[in-house]
């Protein structure tokens, strides 16, 4: 090489979606710096809510054109089958998420102000509110989607970052139990960045091995580089470590019910689903592309991941006493379940492409069917804000059936009941990890699911079976927006359970060419 | 005509309507309507269906989810029709029964009467499935209206006995998912046809791992010994309604699904496991009964004898011989007419009272004879006495039994002498001697619970004496299972030709 | 001589045999269904489905004797019971036959007289509803040409005992009765369908013709094990050792039951049973000798029980046992016993009729008083009854020429030429005989009046006295008319078939002599001890011998230390066993569960630190497994 | 001979990451996490070296960015919960347990 560098090329229609969110975000800023107080969230709302649309568009534009063979941007970002529906995904989510934050209820009118101090009231009085709120979480849907076509390790760092930092941020942002918020930030804050440390250190060893960071290169790399195998091994490694904190697989679980619990339960609600998936997405394309020929190395590897994740996920939910923690250890278990498909890989391009799709059939059902339940947390309160403690919920089922039978109903889902949409992402995870050989697996998944089926049953029985408390948590009526995500999500959980074919058909071809390379 | 489909569309439906009226009373009578419109189309079926005909009949085949080769395919053969109409005869009756069970508990009566329409769609559905996909989906998604009953409208411990129910029954369907899952990929045909799938899996071993997946999902809803302790909880919270249901029919899945799918999907593995189901049925037969004897709650003991009665079936199943299976099938019906009546008149008895505890009755007999009367044929049929259905089906899964296993048939009919104790004990004890004072005032059986109680005793009685209709459609249905299995009946050792024998 | 072959018959009033049993069924279901309305008119709709049923049985017998006698073997197919099991048919033949005519003629007897006897009970129409029942189970029982409807009218007959027992079921000792009785039944079934499994494993059919005509060519060891499971069926019905437990309690029915149902006939089936599968028994040594055995020993035992009875009905119970004792061995000699067995029954079947219905008679008198020694000089007071129970009395000691001296005669005769020991015993069975009867008889009409104060005594209404003067003229004519000239034998022979050469009847044989010698010197003795001493109102505490007796042999007392006991002991056991222990391993797996959920989310305890250092060690754990699992 | 700085980048990581676990107060801890990135940022040098390629140096420009805004993410949330608690050790921030 000769130290002339020539310009790239930039696919800017296949990135349509990513610089829509991205630049709306930058939009977003600038009316925060320029725009008056009074017009700010008269603006966010309408251009947040405009520009996830807009992306989703394009999105699907984009796969309606046909699904590019070729990575964009130098190779740097891989707008393909898989990216695309992940970002489908995500941008629906979002919006959902958008539609629950939309009710300023949730967010600290300044963030700044320590609690209870003067400060605060007088935020209170003149009814001030965060509207950053809006573009930090367009920052951290635009880190979302690029996490997962990141094509290169160093663009999967830096959207790892881009979405992890503003969520940072929100998490301290929550109105009510604001210590609790605070604490959520940090820990999450320092974790996270302890995590993407170990992230960045595995991303220097594999540059180290390949001589890129490119995943494809890396996966090159592999069959001809020899004599570094600990290199890679370890490098490969810390990768995981990164990718696994992301699902919150054990052991790197420990900040999730902390997290889920403290913050704004819409900002739970958007990493419960969005991050789950996006993580998911780029630990698919890292290990499946970028280290596609080692599989045989880190399948057993992510098999006791698994293992482990289901087991503490599921044990640690049964003695819950907080709503959303709970849900927080049910999402870890689930991210056991979902990693049993990854590491459902075969050897033919058919077996691998059935376990693609089974993995985002299941990531769109368990994200909406989250979405509507920590919607309807958001629902349920009582003086101090939302009612988390569960022996709040006791008697709901009388009080107001219809939202206590539709909760009802999303635990069924995540507890995988037939004729739920639950039942039907597990099934495909659990056929396609049978169809490769990892029955004990699928074995020890439905035994730790019928564990789980317990903590959901109970809430069931909290919320049918026994009689209200005198003092219960009442039930807000719902704004639009709220409304409209649990009919939403109930109606997705119903529709991909009962005819799940077209979703199915949607990921399949997705998942048909697989990632690119 | 659609006919199964029908029979599923209208009590959805009906269960939908049901929630939309708003007076309770007009509920009641909408839902038992429509009972009865189900029950007169299943009639309708059945007299078409013709026992020697196709081994499937009122087929309906239509793609589900063709990415798994799930279809939504129903039809019945012999065995199923009978089990279905067992099924929506029940229900009419339930309801009848139920008029005043929900309001109990101050709740909502129409949810009830709803869940109870659902559950009949559901029961329709498992029987009539010819996909095994389908099978499964409607033996877990069956759990939950049931899971409701019990919890909302159930007794004290309701809520401990129905999540009992519910995690146990989850448990055993997950185990038979994973199966399930193999059986579709090791069979690699693509499909979840029922028939498409018989004869697929040549290797034993794995036979015998599939078996058994199926073979415990199956055992717990049984329920056979060992995994029998939920039903006692589950039938003695639940109300008398949701018990008979609970008992007559829900559990009649498993036995069911012994024989459809144990035998036929996995022939070798169901004969290796022959003696060990055999023994488990025998022990069932005489631990239920012994237990039974010991209880001192009405409900519970009831429960316990159908372990006993279970153990019968199951013993009828795998004993592989024509009389035992056909034995066992009209087991399974005649079971869910007499251990109804049982449940239900034992459910008048309680309503009056308050109480499920034997001890706290005592010569009601003397001020309620026809409760009483009833409560008695209804205790007969349990002990199967001649005359009764109950005995013909008893009788014949014993002589079909004793041709191949003579010593387990033997220790088996030592639970013919049982159940004598049992029930004329519980009996002695409930109706005879001088009447306790709380019973003094107890009424007789009014109009309503009359027409409760008499069409299960006609049913009891009629097949009693001429079960020949119901075993004609079983017959042919039984040997196409076991010649599918490939064993043939044993040899006498003094060959008589006799006519039509 | 062997049986003759079926012949499949229609019309006449064989044809109609089916109405036999129709018509009581019907009266039954009427009666039971009809409820309150059918108050007025249930006693006599009972009576009158009785007597319906015995004009048909009448009309089949003398149409029956049109035919010769190797064609008096008809079966009528009536439908299919159980598609490859068994058809429901009937076989019309001499043996059931005279069943039927004994069953209705003194069925409708008894029906007529608990019209008088049942005239105060608000619950009279079930009891005849109870009654009709029976008959027509008794009839079906009779009739079945194969052994699943044999046992339906077998354990219909047993229904119907169990309600009748337990009629007044306010005393709880008669709900306790009905419940025993029917439970001990059941031990017999147990044996009898395992016997009737046995046979189907073996012929493939259950229908008699299809079985007995080809039980010779099954092996003797089948046929024995056959042979004893049927016995032990029989032994349950009719109160045989070891299953005889039951009768005396029974005695807490109505008398009227006692006499129908445990005296006349239920309690005959046993015989019938081994009768009608005569063919089975004869391809089994073992099992014939186990039947002569049992039938000895019973009636023995029943006897020696008779003996110490102070209550009258449980003094005949004995009674009862020890003379079915009689047919039982008869039964169990074979061919040459069978007309014995069967005649005996039909006699014993009038004339312990007439002395139960005489001693329902006596209670009726004295309010319902069942101690004999609260009896005495009743003759003066009830004539009518007293020369009945008289002539029923010396019927069964076999006073010569009344009907026992014929029968029993003709059993124990046929028995010492078969085995000498058994005939001297039951020689001295009929010693006994004379004694308790005696005893009972002087107890009862002779001596001092010892009523209660409260008693008095007065002749039953006609509606009972006729009965008893029916009954007892069968009691006297009957064993001579069956007897003389091997007329029942003859005519029997086409069903169960008969020696080679007929016994010829010797009025004074040697044992003819030595019975009738120890049954005067019973008489005697009784006289002595009952007649001319004062009886004590209060039982002396009497022998060994004499509790042993009036404890029934001990044989409760065995029952209970044997079975009860250790069966309540093995309930407890196992309802225990159940809740701790297959329930507490579910309930302990959930708990166990829970535990560890409660233990391991302490280590999440809250410290960002503790956290990361998870996270550092899983980084270091993944690398590990990571170079393990590359350098393998 | 870049074996030594890989060796050094290795070293400084590891302080970084145990300085994580074993310090309290969050501003250091925080300093740790950037001693690691800059671990981090030594390696990809060395590689490029190594692999002579430039894209090492590159990415280390990159993660230098953002470590830079991480700094402002993460002192702002410090800085709060220190005003709320007048404390900035990490192991006060523990009402999140279990």
């Amino acid at each position: 090489m000769n130290g002339t560098i020539e310009a790239p090329t930039i696919e800017y229609a296949l990135l349509a979606p990513l610089l829509v969110v991205f630049g709306a975000a930058i939009v977003g800023v600038l009316v925060e710096a320029f725009a008056p107080r009074y017009l700010r969230s008269a603006i966010h709302l309408p251009l947040t809510l405009l520009s996830l649309a807009g992306a989703f568009a394009l999105a699907v534009w984009q796969a309606v054109k046909g699904v590019p063979t070729e990575p964009a941007a130098m190779g740097a970002i891989a707008v393909d089958g898989p990216a695309l529906f992940i970002w489908g995904t995500i941008l629906i989510l979002a919006f959902a998420s958008v539609l629950l934050i939309k009710d300023e209820e949730h967010f600290v009118g300044a963030a700044a102000a320590v609690p209870g101090s003067a400060e605060e009231e007088q935020a209170l009085v003149e009814r001030a509110a965060h509207t950053e709120v809006y573009p930090l979480l367009l920052f951290a849907v635009g880190g979302m989607l690029l996490f997962p076509a990141a094509n290169d390790l160093l663009v999967a760092f830096v959207a790892l970052e881009v979405m992890s930092l503003p969520l940072y941020l929100l998490c301290g942002l929550a109105r009510r139990r604001r210590l609790l918020s605070q604490e959520a930030a940090v820990k999450y804050f320092l974790l996270g960045a302890f995590s993407s440390a170990f992230f960045l250190y595995g991303t220097a060893l594999l540059y180290g091995y390949a001589g890129s960071v490119d995943l494809v290169k890396i996966n090159q790399a592999l069959g001809s580089v020899g004599g570094q195998d600990t290199l890679l091994y370890i490098g490969a490694a810390m990768l995981g470590v990164g990718l696994l904190f992301k699902i919150g697989a054990a052991p790197f679980q420990s900040w999730k019910p902390d997290v889920y619990q403290g913050s704004p339960t819409p900002i739970t609600a958007l990493m419960a689903s969005g991050t789950l998936v996006a993580a998911f997405g780029a630990l698919l394309r890292v290990f499946w592309v970028g280290l596609g020929g080692l599989d045989w190395d880190w399948r057993p590897v992510l098999y006791g991941v698994a293992i482990l994740t289901m087991v503490v996920g599921a044990i640690l939910a049964i003695t819950q006493t907080d709503i959303k923690r709970m849900l927080a250890y049910s999402s870890i278990a689930h991210g056991g379940f979902l990693l049993i498909g990854v590491i459902a890989t075969g050897h033919t391009q058919a077996e691998n492409t059935s376990a693609l799709t089974g993995l985002l059939f299941y990531l769109v059902a368990y994200g909406f069917t989250t979405v509507g339940a920590f919607a309807v947390v958001t629902m349920v309160r009582d003086a101090g804000g939302e009612a988390w403690h569960l022996s709040r919920w006791a008697g709901l089922g009388k009080r107001s059936p219809l939202l206590a039978g539709v909760f009802a109903f999303f635990l069924l889902a995540f507890a995988g009941i037939p004729l739920t949409s639950g039942f039907f992402g597990k099934y495909a995870v659990f056929q396609a990890a049978v169809a490769n050989g990892a029955t004990p697996l699928v074995i020890i998944g439905v035994v730790a699911s019928a564990v789980a089926a317990f903590f959901y049953v109970r809430v069931i029985v909290l919320m049918f079976f026994s009689d209200p408390a005198a003092d219960g948590p009442s039930v807000v009526l719902p704004s639009r927006g709220t409304a409209a995500v649990v009919g939403f999500a109930a109606l997705a959980t119903v529709v991909l359970g009962v005819f799940p074919q077209p979703v199915l058909d949607l990921a399949h071809t997705a998942a048909q060419s697989l990632f690119v390379r | 005509m659609p006919w199964l489909s029908t029979l599923m569309g209208v009590s959805v439906l009906g269960a939908l309507g049901v929630t939309l009226v708003r007076n309770d009373k007009l509920a009641k009578q909408f839902t038992l309507v429509v009972s009865l419109i189900v029950l007169a189309l299943t009639v309708a079926m059945a007299v078409q269906f013709s026992p020697n005909g196709d081994k499937f009949q009122f087929a309906e085949t239509y793609d589900w989810i063709p990415a798994f080769g799930v279809h939504y395919g129903v039809a019945v053969d012999g065995i199923a029709l009978v089990l279905i109409l067992l099924s929506v005869i029940l229900v009419p009756i339930v309801v009848l029964a139920s008029w005043h069970d929900a309001e109990a508990g101050k709740r909502s009566v129409r949810t009830y009467f709803s869940l109870l329409l659902v559950l009949e769609a559901m029961m329709i559905g498992v029987f009539a499935a010819t996909d095994v996909f389908l099978f499964y989906v409607f033996f877990e998604a069956m759990l939950i209206p049931m899971y409701f009953m019990i919890g909302s409208y159930g007794g004290a411990q309701r809520s401990y006995a129905a999540v009992k129910f519910l995690l146990y029954s989850l448990f055993g369907g997950l185990l038979m998912l994973v199966a399930v899952i193999a059986l579709y990929s090791i069979a690699g045909k693509g499909t979840f046809m029922f028939t498409d799938l018989v004869g697929t899996i040549q290797d034993v071993t794995t036979q015998k791992w599939l078996f058994l997946g199926f073979f415990i999902a199956f055992a717990i809803k049984a329920p056979l010994w060992p995994f029998h302790t939920w039903l006692p909880d589950a039938a003695a919270q639940a109300p008398a309604g949701a018990a008979v249901l609970l008992v007559g029919v829900l559990d009649k899945v498993g036995t069911y699904g012994m024989l459809r799918f144990c035998l036929e999907l996995f022939p070798d593995a169901a004969k290796f496991f022959t003696p060990l189901v055999i023994t488990l049925s025998v022990i069932g037969i005489v631990y239920g009964a012994i237990v039974a004897i010991g209880q001192t709650d009405m409900k519970r003991l009831i429960a316990y004898t159908s372990v006993s009665h279970f153990g019968f079936i199951a013993m009828g199943v795998f004993a592989m011989t024509t009389t035992a299976g056909a034995g066992a099938t009209l087991y399974m019906v005649n079971h869910g007419f007499s251990t109804g009546a049982l449940f239900l008149i034992a459910g008048f008895l309680i309503y009056r009272r308050g109480s499920q505890y034997i001890a706290d009755y005592g010569g009601v007999q003397k001020v309620a004879p026809i409760l009483a009367g009833t409560f008695l044929v209804a205790g007969l049929s349990s002990l199967s006495l001649p005359g009764l259905s109950t005995f013909v089906s008893e009788f014949m899964v014993l002589t079909g039994t004793f041709q191949r296993y003579v010593v387990p048939s033997v220790i088996a009919t030592v639970g013919v002498i049982l159940a004598a104790i049992y029930i004329l004990w519980m009996y002695q004890r409930t109706m005879n001697g001088p009447t306790a004072e709380s019973v003094k005032s107890l009424p007789d059986l009014n109009a309503r619970e009359k027409w409760v109680v008499a069409p299960l005793v006609a049913l009891l009685l009629v097949f009693g004496f001429y079960p020949k209709p119901l075993l004609d459609v079983i017959h042919p249905a039984v040997q196409d299972t076991l010649s599918s299995v490939s064993v043939t009946d044993p040899q006498p050792a003094v060959p008589v030709a006799q006519e039509g024998q | 001589m062997e049986p003759a072959e079926i012949i499949q018959h229609s019309g006449g009033a064989i044809g109609a045999a089916w109405l036999m049993i129709a018509l009581p069924l019907v009266g039954a279901a009427v009666l039971l269904l009809g409820g309150r309305r059918t108050d007025k008119f249930g006693h006599l709709l009972g009576v009158l489905m009785a007597v319906a049923s015995f004009v048909v049985a009448a009309l089949s017998f003398v149409q029956l004797l049109g035919f010769a006698p190797g064609e008096r073997r008809r079966g009528i197919e009536l439908y299919e019971f159980i598609p490859g099991l068994a058809k429901m048919g009937l076989l019309v033949d001499p043996l059931s036959i005279s069943f039927c005519l004994l069953i209705t003629f003194v069925g409708s007897l008894i029906h007529v007289y608990s019209i008088g006897y049942m005239a105060h009970d608000p619950n009279r129409r079930r009891f005849f509803a109870y009654l009709n029942l029976f008959v027509a189970a008794m009839l079906l029982l009779v009739l079945a040409d194969n052994y699943v409807a044999l046992f339906v009218g077998w354990e219909g007959v047993g229904l119907a005992s169990y309600l009748l027992i337990g009629f007044w079921q306010h005393k709880p000792s008669a709900a306790t009765a009905a419940k025993k009785a029917f439970i001990v039944n059941r031990v017999g079934d147990f044996g009898l369908l395992i016997g009737i499994f046995t046979i189907f494993a073996t012929f493939h059919t259950l229908a008699f013709d299809g079985v007995l005509a080809n039980a010779d060519k099954a092996s003797s060891g089948t046929l024995t094990a056959i042979g004893l499971l049927l016995l032990v069926g029989a032994c349950g019905k009719s109160a045989q050792l070891p299953l005889q437990s039951w009768l005396l309690d029974a005695m807490e029915g109505p008398t009227p039951v006692s006499a129908l149902i445990h005296a006349a006939t239920m309690v005959t089936a046993g015989v019938y049973l081994i009768v009608r599968s005569g063919p089975i028994f004869q391809g089994a040594e073992t099992a014939q000798i186990v039947v002569t055995i049992v039938g000895v020993a019973t009636l023995l035992a029943g006897a020696i029980i008779g003996t110490a009875k102070d209550d009258i009905k449980k003094a005949l119970a004995g009674s009862t046992m020890s003379q079915i004792g009689y047919m039982v061995l008869a039964a169990g000699i074979g061919k040459a016993g069978y007309a014995f067995a069967i005649a005996h029954l039909i006699t014993h079947g009038f004339f312990k009729a007439d002395m139960f219905l005489g001693a329902g008679s006596v209670m009726h008198a004295m309010n319902d008083e069942v101690n004999m020694r609260k009896y005495g000089a009743l003759r003066k007071v009830m004539p009518v009854t007293f020369v009945t129970f008289l002539i029923g009395y010396l019927a069964i000691i076999g006073f010569p020429l009344l009907s026992g001296y014929f029968t029993k005669d003709g059993i124990i005769e046929t028995v010492m030429e078969h085995n000498a020991v058994l005939g001297w015993l039951a020689v001295l069975g009929a010693g006994i005989t004379g004694f308790y009867m005696s005893r009972l008889v002087f107890m009862t009409f002779f001596g001092a009046k010892r009523w209660e104060p409260t008693a008095h005594p007065h002749e039953s209404p006609a509606v009972m006295t006729w009965p008893l003067i029916i009954l007892s003229i069968g009691a006297i004519g009957l064993g001579a008319f069956l007897v003389l000239g091997n007329r029942f034998m003859t005519f029997l022979a086409p069903a169960v078939g008969a020696p080679e050469e007929m016994p010829a009847f010797h009025p004074f044989s040697p044992t003819g002599l030595a019975t009738l010698a120890l049954v005067a010197a019973g008489a005697v003795f009784a006289w002595l001890k009952y007649g001319r001493a004062e009886v004590p109102a209060l039982a002396p505490r009497g022998s060994f011998l004499t509790t042993f007796a009036r404890r029934d042999l001990y044989g409760d007392a065995l029952n209970e230390a044997l079975f009860m006991r250790p069966g309540q002991w093995l309930t407890r056991l196992a309802v225990f066993f159940d809740n701790r222990g297959v329930d507490g391993l579910v309930n302990g797996l959930a708990a166990g569960i829970g535990g560890t959920s409660g233990r391991l989310r302490r280590v999440q305890t809250g410290f960002v630190r503790s956290y990361a250092l998870s996270i550092f060690l899983g980084a270091a754990l993944l690398a590990g497994a990571w170079l393990v699992v590359g350098n393998l | 001979m870049t074996t030594h700085y890989l060796v050094l980048s290795a070293l400084l990581f590891a302080i970084g990451g145990v300085g994580v676990l074993v310090r309290r107060n969050a501003i250091v801890v925080f300093m740790c996490v950037e001693l690691m990135l800059n671990a981090c940022n030594l390696a990809f040098v060395t590689f490029a070296r190594q692999n002579g390629n430039l894209d090492g140096q590159v990415i280390a420009f990159f993660v230098m960015i953002v470590a830079a805004a991480e700094v402002v993410i993460g002192l702002a949330i410090i800085v709060t919960i220190f005003r709320t608690r007048r404390s900035a050790s990490v192991d006060d921030v523990s009402l999140l347990k279990y």
